[in-house]
């Protein structure tokens, strides 16, 4: 009993610590940020393919996070999140969880879609999750990161309910849904994977023999 | 750390020297000696090089050490060194079994030279790596293993 | 003939101990350029140290040794002012000496 | 009702203890990459850069058949120590804010007569084909070594600079919706087994900025800050900023206004 006070009490600390860091501050580069803008813009090649140009556009989520230096005040992440669950959509089959062993080989690549002219990837390669670059999954791979929480045993904590299938499957496809400016790609909204490739990650995190949940 | 690696640098084993000399070539590497076992060299497996090195199978021993972590962060560039407290050491050599051939360095060590010797090897995976000794015209060998990770944004 | 080695020499107690940097590419053949030819094996195969006229060391290496390759070892005898040679032959028939007084 | 808390207890009780035996196996691992990092640190190939960059800086060379002895690098011409540490910086001759490599490439073209095109060319090296830019920079930069990193930012071109810089480290864009700020606006986070440095703060940009110019083992060559930059670019999958692009420059500028204080400690190795 006392210890559940006592986690109640770290939570109430975590929350006001969140909205305390929502206060406003300067956006990034001050009355520069236009002239910022334009000196980014006119890095680049004039003779690169026009695809190139577009991955420097931006979004409203990314304009926003940005100028909220990704602290965005509650009204507004909220708006965003909005916007971006309405951009989910879901495979053809309407089935959520695919195939862990595929999941487990997506998770761990870490290229593909690498353009320009030092070091492209060659067309077609394998556009990778990268999970391990931020998160902790299965036992057996001990070089992953920190950035996102830790998801080893995701689905023997979380169970397999659809409702955790589901939410598995819409927080990788469009992460910014659930927490607007978080550190995760959104991952279906850019096409970066597939919805067929998403359900194989789902598997990955909560099929029970998935070895996230297995070892 | 970086610190103290500049130490050793500047004052540690004295200043570092480098030295050109203008007529390079004056001195022939290989001087006299055995040329280079490309036999050796060229085998893959564990077992063909040690037949190549005419070391068939060695014995394990606890007087050999191999030195070097539990994890590479790249394996391009593998710390790794070989000692041996054995009498009358003429001959190590570092082995890797996972690579494409195993055989990475071998040494020749006139009487004088200490068996304690450090390098870097490249790996492509997580292997076992042997040191191979050779002590009284016998030889001994010791293993680890070392994991490779894969590091940074993963591309 | 390669770029030059950097090499230290120090004398402790009557050992020795060398600690050598070598520039040198150490290709191993395995690996594809971008256009995906593969480029061709280009290794250091034979190094010797010396101290005045004696050997004492001889290494032979193969292409996974790691590229600018490193090497420290110990040896009885040599001392402050002594010279240090160490040379090295490539597998393209390229090679290169270079020398260090011992410390 | 008692049952479920209890249930609840139960889960946060396993959670807990499995942090636990994670942060165990965390340690484990950072110690023997801490041995990996210490074995590769005595001895760093950077140093064969630093010999052939100080030849290279001495050596009369191009249409003009000039050494690189009198290049100003902001401190008076032909005064390195110290150099590196306070760039980038504004220069009166060119009007512009210039960090190490643009000021070095102005020397080469005014004092020895390269072009743009010839001074630029290799300024990052490939497998079999050296850069004398990385050599000259490995140069240069262990001139700055000890010396504290002082980029005030004070001259209003710099400050400007500074600022563009800090926009473009939060700029969001491509298709994993990255910027700097992602990886490098937190403290004590890491990709897969990379300590990643909170580049917002003087300790974290001290950290990132004092080892560079640095040798990376996973490229075997040594890398400048300008090549660190463009690739982290790469990385987030947008296309290769130019080589010397003032973006670049803006956020060496901020993040070396960051780090102003912190002992340089290069060249540097790393991954």
């Amino acid at each position: 009993m006392k210890l559940k006070i006592a986690l109640f009490g770290l939570c109430t600390v975590a929350l006001s610590s969140l909205s305390f860091a929502g206060k406003p501050v300067e956006a990034p580069g001050g009355k520069y940020a236009d002239d910022a803008e334009q000196i980014f813009r006119a890095s680049f090649r004039e003779d690169g393919p026009k695809e190139w140009k577009l991955r420097l556009m931006q979004d409203e989520t990314m304009q926003t996070c940005g100028t909220y230096r990704d602290n965005p005040p509650r009204k507004i992440g909220q708006q965003l999140e909005k916007a971006n669950m309405a951009t989910i959509k879901y495979p053809a089959s309407g089935k959520l969880m695919g195939n862990w062993k595929e999941g487990e080989k997506l998770a761990a690549v870490g290229t593909g879609g690498h353009v320009g002219f030092i070091q492209p990837d060659p067309p077609g390669r394998l556009k990778g999750g990268n999970c391990y670059a931020c998160h902790q999954l299965a036992k057996k791979e001990i070089a992953y990161g920190t950035i996102g929480p830790s998801l080893q045993h995701f689905g023997k904590i979380r169970g397999n309910s659809p409702e955790m299938v589901k939410y598995a499957y819409d927080k990788v496809y469009n992460s910014n849904a659930f927490t607007a400016c978080t550190n995760m790609p959104r991952f279906g909204l850019h096409g970066w994977l597939t919805p067929e490739q998403i359900t194989h990650i789902v598997a990955f995190l909560i099929d029970p023999e998935s070895p996230v949940n297995k070892d | 750390m970086n610190n103290q690696r500049r130490n050793v640098l500047k004052t540690g084993s004295g200043a570092a020297l480098l030295s050109v000399l203008a007529a390079a070539g004056i001195i022939t590497p290989g001087m006299a000696l055995a040329d280079w076992n490309k036999a050796a060299f060229d085998a893959k497996s564990m077992a063909d090089t040690l037949k190549a090195m005419g070391a068939g199978a060695p014995a394990d021993s606890k007087d050999v050490q191999v030195t070097g972590p539990d994890i590479a962060e790249n394996g391009a560039v593998v710390p790794v060194g070989v000692a041996t407290s054995l009498p009358n050491v003429t001959m190590v050599a570092i082995l890797i079994e996972k690579n494409p051939n195993a055989l990475a360095a071998s040494f020749t060590l006139p009487e004088g030279t200490e068996a304690n010797i450090q390098t870097r090897v490249k790996m492509g995976q997580t292997s076992n790596i042997y040191a191979l000794v050779k002590s009284d015209g016998k030889f001994f060998m010791a293993t680890k293993e070392i994991k490779v990770t894969l590091g940074g944004c993963g591309g | 003939m390669g770029n030059p080695m950097k090499i230290r020499a120090a004398n402790k107690d009557g050992v020795t101990e060398i600690k050598a940097l070598i520039s040198h590419e150490m290709e191993t053949g395995q690996r594809k350029d971008a256009a995906g030819a593969v480029v061709p094996a280009w290794f250091i195969t034979e190094l010797t140290a010396k101290l005045g006229d004696k050997i004492v060391l001889a290494a032979e290496f193969g292409p996974s040794v790691s590229k600018n390759p490193y090497l420290a070892f110990k040896f009885k005898g040599g001392a402050k002012g002594d010279k240090v040679v160490v040379s090295w032959k490539d597998n393209k028939g390229d090679s290169r000496t270079d020398e260090a007084v011992i410390n | 009702m008692t049952q479920v808390s209890l249930k609840a207890l139960a889960t946060v009780v396993l959670a807990v203890a499995s942090i636990g035996s994670t942060l165990a196996q965390d340690s484990k691992i950072a110690d023997e990459l801490a041995k990996y990092r210490e074995a590769l640190a005595d001895g760093n190939p950077a140093d064969l850069f630093e010999v052939k960059g100080e030849g290279l800086w001495l050596e009369k060379r191009g249409p003009k058949n000039a050494s690189l002895e009198q290049c100003d690098l902001g401190q008076g011409p032909g005064k390195l120590e110290g150099a590196y540490a306070s760039l980038p910086k504004y220069f009166k001759d060119t009007n512009k804010v210039m960090d190490v490599e643009s000021r070095l490439v102005h020397c080469m073209m005014t004092l020895q007569g390269f072009t743009l095109a010839e001074a630029t060319k290799q300024w990052y090296s490939k497998p079999g084909k050296d850069s004398d830019i990385e050599a000259l920079v490995t140069f240069i930069g262990a001139k700055s070594n000890g010396m504290k990193i002082k980029v005030p930012a004070t001259h209003p071109e710099e400050a400007k600079m500074a600022k563009m810089g800090e926009y473009i480290f939060y700029r969001r864009s491509g298709p994993q919706d990255f910027s700097c700020s992602i990886c490098h606006g937190q403290e004590g986070k890491r990709i897969r087994l990379q300590e990643l440095g909170n580049l917002t703060t003087q300790e974290g940009a001290g950290f990132a900025m004092k080892t560079w110019p640095s040798y990376r083992v996973s490229q075997g060559t040594v890398w400048t800050m300008q090549r660190r930059l463009i690739d982290c670019m790469r990385q987030a999958r947008w296309p290769e900023p130019n080589y010397l692009a003032d973006s670049i420059i803006a956020l060496e500028t901020y993040l070396q206004k960051t780090a102003t204080g912190t002992v340089m400690e290069t060249p540097g190795i790393k991954r």
